[in-house]
């Protein structure tokens, strides 16, 4: 019986997850539309699109391989298995010990080597651009984020995204220097991954600054759909990693019941609202920086990951 | 055939053929005969020499086979051998394009077979006085065998091998009358103060300072004789400009034979409890020819040139080896000489064909000797890779045990030792790259004479590298004990 | 071993090493063959007079054989080789007179420190032919390497073997292969040098040692 | 009795060897011998698994050759059953591929004879068990290797390669010769027992250890002395290549985790610090080095350097936990570091495969000349993609295993009491994940310009699909790297003998635990499922691609790429190697190697293109080997001038060598 209800829940974390990714960025687009002064698009905006892109048809390079059809299908699959283990409403979940954060990271890492690939495949200059402009950010922004990883499991003593979550939830933590910086590095972290502002504008396709969309230029039709879903799935994912670790309340234990998780649920809802909110807020306030200027941004977040790291190996209180 | 008959014939013989040998090919005029007996002969003294190895015969007032020179006898007959069956066709090519003249090489074959004897007699002489003069008949003859292309180059070589080699043996003499007014207060007078069965079984009350100044006389001259460093002046000239055979002769037999006569003054002094003097000296003078030749290694224009440095590194090691004594060292030292002998006159064999499929003996004129002649280009690696040291060859055991041995005790020392070998190694096949790899430079001759010799020695130093024979090991280590 | 035996012994030898000083002074060529053979005929009276004293017949011939080939006939043909050669005028000396004779002075005094503290035990006569012995050979050598001129290297080097048959005289009992030996390499010095001499000449027209240097191997 | 088959094995090959060096020109000599070093590697190969899995006692075997008195000893134990494992595995595929890429070899005489005697060597180092059969077939193995280094003695780069291989080669040699010295005593105790129960003091076991690291270094390839490995691994025919960097690297591993862990004894915590920083440095150097190469081997050599590095930090961690005694962490961060061992032998050998095929197809090394090859060879497309997301470590497969679990290790070291390990472990473990994330990046440059885009030259166009039997090789080998990825546990479990005989300790048993999933210490602190996380994959893929079949519409149109509306884009204007790796050198290159462009711009109306000229220095060649070369060129030329003195000047050398010898014996007592 509880072995069904686990994976009831499961299958309800990937759905919600997968329902809530377009819905989140709409809500962006629509809170920074609202802080420019403009109307901005409807919240079901993404829906829309996806519903459009499905039905237009693909237009192929004459160089695309096999391997440029099937590469939104690996990064769909990478991305939503990753979005998958992280715990959202409620910690434990029936799957989330077969991949630690480390596992998960590593899981966003071959999607983006993947999607870093398809640039190349096609031959043109823009997707070269896109590819090595993305790969030279992902040699920065990945280890910054396992430097995060390590102060975050010296802290809780394990690496599983749920056990981490119950110790940043339980009152041992307490506060820590540590811990601060880990957050500041991880927000800047979760922009340069997911091509926000300050890394990469994600409304323009413009050449010289484009990183991101450099790379699915190519794609269209049903494949674009499933691109544009996996990068809404992977920002939904660094927003849910946030919020379940430095904010973990409102996550219903293990074997709680409907109402508890009903409080997830709904708690989840309003972190999301926040951090959408915050995202929008800081994206208007910032311009974007000039490309060769990302290593120092992204060398600072690296920085400050080795500092709390060091800092959790210098002594157990920091 | 008893067996004291037969046994006093072989000492003798060993002595005898080569003897009458020379005589007889001083008369005889016809190149074709001469170069066969020089063979014959040379086959002769072998046998007799291999059948020391099944009776020795007791040691007479001036013949004394045992253990350190019975190895060494048929090593020097062997090499003896093998180098008259390459002489053989290598002065047929000489005759043939005119750089020797028929008079000549009856000249040459004659002092061939007095060096042979010459070298056979400082082997087995138990009289220190003979075996002086033994290395000297051997040290002239070189001389003439240098400057028999009459060129200006080997004459003086041939004029610095005299000078430089008198002034040694000069030294070497006095050492020995040292040696024997040390003996003489003990001994009393008369022969037996000059036989080695005696001097080392009284030795120990012989007076240590006296056995000190005279050893330094006697490394300093024999030393010249064996090309350790500040002394060795004479040996790369003396390879580069006599012929081939005797270039063979003169690196693989005859260090070997001066730096036997040290042995056999080592093992006099390692009776003697107070005298220290060989230790030290023969480290220094093995570490400066080691480092030295290895550097020279690296501007050589000229290939024969170029192993004769080799030699002087090799000698050096050896020397160093013995300098440090104790059995591990002192048996690497005697594997060292055999491996080393026969190794070098494989690599020049290698290198007088190759002088004579080029016409040239400068390096810069060669190259990709693997593609125009791959068999005599890979048998020339094969040495090459033989004297660096590299495993499956015999030197890499010798090389092994004085390294690893005397790191535990001096690692300064080791660790120039090392540095030497490195650098050797290095500049070595620096010059052989250019040698056999690469474009194909030059003229390519066909190469008619026979690989049979060279691959021989390379086989024997390859099988010795894998498993020595039980009886050869006992010697050599019964001889590591005794050297002290 | 009376006195008067010792005295003369230790005159001749020390003569010996005055005649070897004088060699190094002279540039020309035909006094230093001159003095070269004062110098065997100096070494054939101390080996005779150690004949006398040790009463050792053998020695005798040795004294004879150094008088009359080392005195006369080396000497003579040395000097024939001069003329043939023509290079009887030449004055070829690499080091200055006065620092040769520091040198040889210094060369003495190390030989007569070296022999004398090591041979405490032996007879006095042998340590000091032995003394004597070295400074001669040190001589020798110093001679050969002060000379350009191929002729007064091989003289230099002819002195040297009289210091080495000085020592082995000295040593009492020697057994007679040594003198052989030492006779056997005065005559195969001879020939050599005598074969080289004119091949030499034959070759480069000069005898001048630098001239030959040039023609080292791999210089070119 | 499996000792007596690797042993016969070995002789099998020596013997084929010989008989190769015979009929080394008969046509039908490749397939022959090639087949035959197959077929006695696989056997081998079983012998030692039954073995390692099996973890039998260690059997000894003592043959007559070798040093007279000693005779040569030879054991297989846990340790060497599994690098046996790892060395057959390698020739075996090897051999394969070989068996389809040997036909295009020009000169098969000269590579022949020293395949065999090459895989007899590493065998016999593996199997040996004193330091003079071990250094005898360790330096056999290096100029069998050198041989097969020099197969095309006309290119004059081979040939250099070839030099500064084999003179690298010895000075390891030498070192680890002084080790075994130091080791052996000065009356010469030289089997590995007798070091054993020698147990040597603290100084001389440091001492031994850093010689050791230096010597069975620079075969690995660390970084200061790595500088052969890319100029050697590239000139040797691609299977050769893949042999020394997948399986020679190895065989150096072996060689100081043999003297590090078995021979010196309780190690000191300092050594560790050495280990660990080397690592580290290797592991970063290596990477950038092979991002800024545009020569496909060129790369896969330099990038063997990383994985060396990475190897070194497992097993400096091992070392330093092993110090203080925390015996199971030290399990771990061993069977890290040997699980690497493994994974980079399957997938640097299927990379290196990969190059081989290239290679013959199009006759180029050089990427910017290759390109658009995923249409023509898409076998060996699909099969170098694996390579290369295994060796960038993405999960499913088994390069993320190990990097996974020497994470682990890392985690567990904050207890390690020393002070200098607390602040070194953290930045060794930063530049772990910067070198697996520039591993990435080397790889999509790598795949993406020889593979996709377009082709750049007639060469890679004209280019067509490789034989069977290499396909079978590399096939073989991906198949391995995702079982090894799917399920480490039976990977794990195979490598706990190896833990406990050396640290005496293993990780927790991995296949009952938790439903195949791998659990380093214990399951609440972490664990990994390979394969549950590949079925995930696969699900949702095709959830998602049965969900597009289903709803979006299937039309296709083929249409030129947009390229800002220029009508014919050559195949000029894509992205190339260099280009490639632009920002990651503005990045990481102007204070690593001095990285410094220069643009010449014509000016307007001029018609000339423009140039655009990249300088890139060695600084480690330029800072340690050249003026060691120019040190010892000035050294041969003083020295030389003592060839052309007179003969007076000689004898003025002989004469102050005597004055100064007497004068010694005066003033000495």
């Amino acid at each position: 019986m509880a072995l069904i209800r686990d994976m009831a829940v499961q299958g309800a974390q990937m759905l919600l997850v997968l329902l809530l990714a377009p819905l989140f960025t709409g809500f962006v687009r629509k809170v920074k539309a609202r802080l420019l002064r403009r109307q901005g698009p409807p919240l079901i905006q993404p829906y829309l699109d996806l519903m459009r892109l499905m039905r237009k048809e693909v237009v192929l390079a004459e160089s695309a391989s096999w391997l440029f059809r099937i590469i939104p299908y690996l990064v769909f699959a990478a991305t939503w298995v990753a979005a998958a283990l992280v715990p959202t409403f409620r910690t434990d979940l029936l799957f989330s010990w077969s991949a630690d954060l480390i596992a998960i990271i590593a899981l966003l890492g071959s999607g983006r080597f993947f999607l870093a690939l398809a640039g190349l495949d096609v031959g043109t200059s823009f997707g070269g651009i896109g590819s090595s402009r993305e790969v030279m950010i992902a040699s920065l922004a990945e280890p910054a984020m396992i430097m995060i990883v390590f102060t975050l499991a010296l802290i809780a003593g394990s690496t599983q995204l749920s056990t981490m979550a119950e110790f940043m939830a339980s009152s041992a933590v307490g506060l820590r220097v540590s811990l601060g910086l880990a957050l500041i590095a991880l927000v800047m972290v979760a922009i340069a991954e997911n091509g926000r502002i300050p890394v990469d504008n994600p409304a323009t396709h413009l050449e010289l600054t484009m990183v991101h969309e450099a790379m699915v230029l190519e794609y269209s039709g049903r494949h674009l759909a499933l691109i544009e879903l996996s990068s809404w799935l992977k920002l939904i994912l660094y927003v849910s990693v946030i919020a379940c670790l430095f904010a973990p309340w409102g996550l219903a234990p293990v074997g709680a019941g409907a109402t508890a998780l009903a409080v997830g649920v709904a708690a989840y809802i309003v972190k999301l609202a926040v951090g959408g909110f915050l995202l929008a807020l800081f994206e208007t306030s910032i311009a974007k920086m000039r490309v060769f200027r990302v290593p120092e941004f992204l060398g600072a977040a690296l920085m400050l990951g080795l500092l709390a790291t060091l800092l959790r190996f210098v002594s157990g209180s920091f | 055939m008893t067996f004291d008959g037969v046994t006093f014939n072989a000492s003798a013989g060993v002595l005898l053929i080569p003897a009458c040998a020379a005589a007889l090919l001083a008369v005889m005029p016809d190149y074709r005969v001469t170069a066969r007996l020089n063979v014959l002969a040379t086959t002769l003294t072998l046998i007799c020499a291999l059948s020391l190895f099944f009776g020795r015969p007791q040691p007479s007032a001036y013949l004394l086979v045992d253990d350190l020179n019975g190895t060494f006898i048929v090593l020097t007959t062997f090499v003896g051998f093998t180098t008259s069956i390459f002489s053989a066709s290598y002065i047929g090519h000489e005759l043939e394009i005119g750089r020797l003249t028929p008079p000549f090489v009856r000249f040459y074959h004659a002092m061939y077979q007095v060096l042979m004897f010459a070298m056979n007699l400082a082997l087995i002489a138990n009289n220190i006085g003979l075996m002086w003069v033994a290395i000297e008949l051997a040290t002239l003859t070189t001389v003439l065998m240098v400057g028999i292309y009459r060129t200006h180059e080997a004459l003086e070589a041939a004029w610095k091998y005299f000078i430089l080699g008198s002034v040694g043996i000069a030294l070497a003499l006095f050492g020995t009358i040292l040696v024997y007014m040390a003996a003489r207060p003990v001994i009393g007078e008369g022969l037996d103060a000059m036989e080695w069965t005696v001097l080392v079984s009284r030795a120990a009350a012989f007076d240590p300072a006296l056995l000190d100044v005279a050893f330094v006389f006697l490394l300093l001259g024999y030393g010249t004789k064996v090309g350790l460093a500040p002394l060795h002046a004479w040996l790369p000239d003396a390879h580069a400009e006599g012929p081939t055979p005797i270039s063979a002769v003169l690196s693989g037999l005859l260090l070997n034979v001066a730096l036997y006569a040290l042995l056999r003054f080592k093992m006099l002094l390692a009776v003697n409890p107070e005298a220290l003097a060989p230790g030290p000296l023969m480290v220094t003078l093995g570490l400066l020819s080691a480092v030295f030749a290895a550097f020279m290694l690296y501007r050589r224009r000229d290939i024969k040139r170029l192993f004769a440095y080799s030699s002087i590194e090799h000698m050096g090691i050896i020397t160093f080896a013995f300098g440090m004594g104790g059995p591990l060292a002192n048996f690497a030292g005697l594997l060292h000489m055999t491996m080393h002998s026969l190794t070098k006159s494989a690599i020049f064999f290698a290198v007088g064909h190759v002088a004579q499929v080029k016409g040239t003996q400068r390096i810069a004129d060669m190259g990709g000797l693997i593609e125009t002649h791959p068999v005599l280009g890979w048998g020339l690696i094969l040495g090459v890779v033989a004297i660096a040291g590299l495993p499956p060859l015999g030197i890499f055991m010798s090389e092994f045990l004085v390294v690893s041995s005397t790191f535990a005790r001096a690692p300064l020392l080791a660790i120039i030792l090392v540095f030497g070998i490195l650098v050797a190694l290095a500049g070595l096949f620096l010059r052989l790259n250019s040698i056999a790899f690469g474009e194909p430079r030059g003229p390519s001759a066909k190469a008619e004479a026979s690989y049979v010799p060279m691959f021989t020695h390379l086989a024997l130093v390859l099988a010795a590298g894998i498993y020595m024979p039980p009886a050869l090991v006992a010697w050599f280590q019964n001889v590591a004990g005794l050297l002290g | 071993m009376t006195g008067i035996d010792f005295d003369t012994a230790h005159l001749l030898a020390g003569s010996l090493v005055l005649v070897s000083f004088l060699e190094l002074y002279q540039d020309r060529l035909y006094a230093l063959l001159n003095f070269y053979a004062l110098h065997a005929l100096v070494l054939a009276a101390s080996v005779a007079w150690q004949a006398f004293i040790q009463d050792a017949p053998h020695l005798y011939v040795t004294a004879a054989i150094a008088l009359g080939f080392k005195a006369i006939v080396i000497p003579v043909a040395l000097h024939r080789i001069i003329v043939r050669l023509g290079i009887h005028r030449e004055i070829e000396k690499v080091v200055g007179v006065g620092t040769a004779m520091l040198a040889g002075i210094g060369l003495v005094a190390l030989s007569m420190v070296v022999m004398l503290r090591v041979t405490q035990e032996a007879d006095p006569l042998a340590r000091e032919d032995l003394a004597f012995a070295l400074a001669v050979v040190l001589l020798g050598l110093l001679m050969m390497v002060t000379r350009r001129n191929a002729v007064s290297q091989v003289v230099g080097f002819m002195s040297l073997e009289n210091g080495l048959v000085l020592a082995a005289t000295g040593a009492k009992g020697m057994p007679l292969v040594v003198e052989i030996s030492v006779a056997f390499s005065i005559l195969i010095a001879f020939i050599v040098i005598g074969i080289f001499l004119f091949r030499i000449r034959e070759r480069f027209d000069t005898v001048d040692v630098q001239v030959l240097d040039l023609f080292r191997g791999e210089r070119r | 009795m499996t000792l007596t088959i690797v042993l016969a094995g070995a002789a099998a090959l020596l013997t084929l060897g010989l008989l190769a060096v015979i009929i080394g020109r008969s046509p039908a000599a490749t397939r022959f011998i090639y087949g035959a070093s197959m077929l006695i590697s696989a056997i081998s190969l079983a012998a030692a698994l039954a073995h390692l899995l099996g973890a039998a006692a260690p059997e000894n075997v003592t043959l007559p050759v070798g040093l007279p008195w000693l005779g040569a000893h030879l054991r297989l134990d846990a340790l060497s059953a599994f690098f046996l494992v790892v060395v057959d595995l390698g020739a075996m595929s090897a051999s394969l591929f070989a068996l389809g890429y040997g036909e295009h070899e020009t000169a098969p005489q000269r590579v022949l004879p020293f395949y065999p005697t090459f895989l007899a060597a590493m065998t016999l180092v593996v199997c040996a068990d004193d330091a003079y059969t071990f250094l005898f077939s360790w330096e056999f193995m290096s100029l069998t290797s050198w041989a097969l280094v020099i197969s095309h003695p006309r290119l004059p780069e081979n040939v250099r390669a070839g030099y500064v291989y084999l003179v690298m080669a010895s000075f390891g040699t030498l070192t680890l010769l002084l080790a075994f010295g130091l080791l052996a005593g000065p009356d010469g105790l030289y089997t590995f027992a007798q070091m054993r129960a020698a147990h040597p003091s603290a100084a001389l076991g440091a001492l031994a250890l850093m010689l050791a690291l230096v010597g069975a270094g620079s075969k690995a390839g660390i970084v200061p002395l790595h500088v052969w490995l890319p100029l050697a691994h590239p000139a040797a025919p691609s299977h050769v290549s893949a042999l020394m960097s997948g399986v020679m690297t190895k065989v150096a591993v072996y060689g100081f985790v043999r003297i590090a862990f078995d021979l010196v004894g309780a190690p000191v915590w300092w050594w560790s610090m050495v280990v660990l920083a080397l690592g580290g440095i290797t592991a970063v150097m290596g990477v950038l080095y092979a991002l800024m190469q545009h020569d496909l081997k060129r790369l896969l050599a330099y990038h063997t350097v990383e994985n060396i590095g990475i190897i070194f930090i497992g097993l400096g961690l091992a070392l330093a936990f092993e110090a203080y005694g925390m015996v199971f962490a030290a399990a771990l961060a061993l069977t890290a570091a040997l699980l690497h061992v493994f994974n980079h032998s399957l997938f640097k050998s299927l990379l290196f495969f990969g190059a081989g095929a290239v290679l013959t197809a199009t006759g180029e090394r050089d990427m910017e000349h290759l390109g658009g090859l995923i249409h023509r060879m898409p076998q060996t497309a699909f099969v170098f993609l694996i390579g290369c997301a295994a060796i960038s470590a993405l999960p499913p497969l088994n390069g993320f295993v190990s990097e996974w679990l020497t994470f682990q290790a890392i985690l567990l070291s904050p207890e390690l009491p020393s002070w200098g390990l607390k602040f070194l472990v953290p930045a060794v473990g930063a530049l772990l994940a910067l070198s697996a994330a520039l591993a990435a990046a080397c790889f999509v440059k790598a795949y993406g310009v020889t593979f996709l885009g377009r082709p750049r030259t007639r060469a890679a166009e004209g280019a067509s699909e490789t034989d069977a039997f290499s396909l079978a090789a590399m096939f073989f080998l991906a198949a391995l790297c995702l079982v090894a990825g799917i399920l480490p546990g039976l990977f794990i479990d195979a490598l706990a003998p190896v833990s406990s005989a050396l640290i005496g300790e293993r990780m927790p048993v991995q296949i009952g635990a938790q439903w195949l999933a791998i659990v380093p210490i214990a399951a609440s602190r972490s664990s990994y499922d390979g394969l549950l996380v590949f079925l995930f994959m696969v699900i949702s893929g095709t959830l998602a691609a049965f969900a597009i079949h289903r709803l979006a519409s299937d039309r296709l149109r083929r249409a030129p790429a947009w390229d800002c509306g220029y009508p014919d884009a050559s195949p000029v204007t894509q992205y190339t190697a260099m280009s490639f790796a632009e920002p990651i050198r503005r990045v990481f290159g102007t204070v690593v190697f001095h990285a410094r462009e220069h643009v010449d711009m014509p000016p307007p109306g001029d018609t000339r293109p423009a140039r655009l000229t990249v300088e890139l220095h060695d600084l480690i060649w330029e800072a340690l080997y050249a003026p060691l070369v120019v040190g010892i060129g000035v050294a041969a030329d003083r020295f030389n001038r003592l060839q052309f003195l007179t003969i007076r000047q000689f004898l003025t050398l002989v004469f102050c060598t005597l004055v100064i010898l007497l004068l010694v014996l005066a003033i000495w007592p």
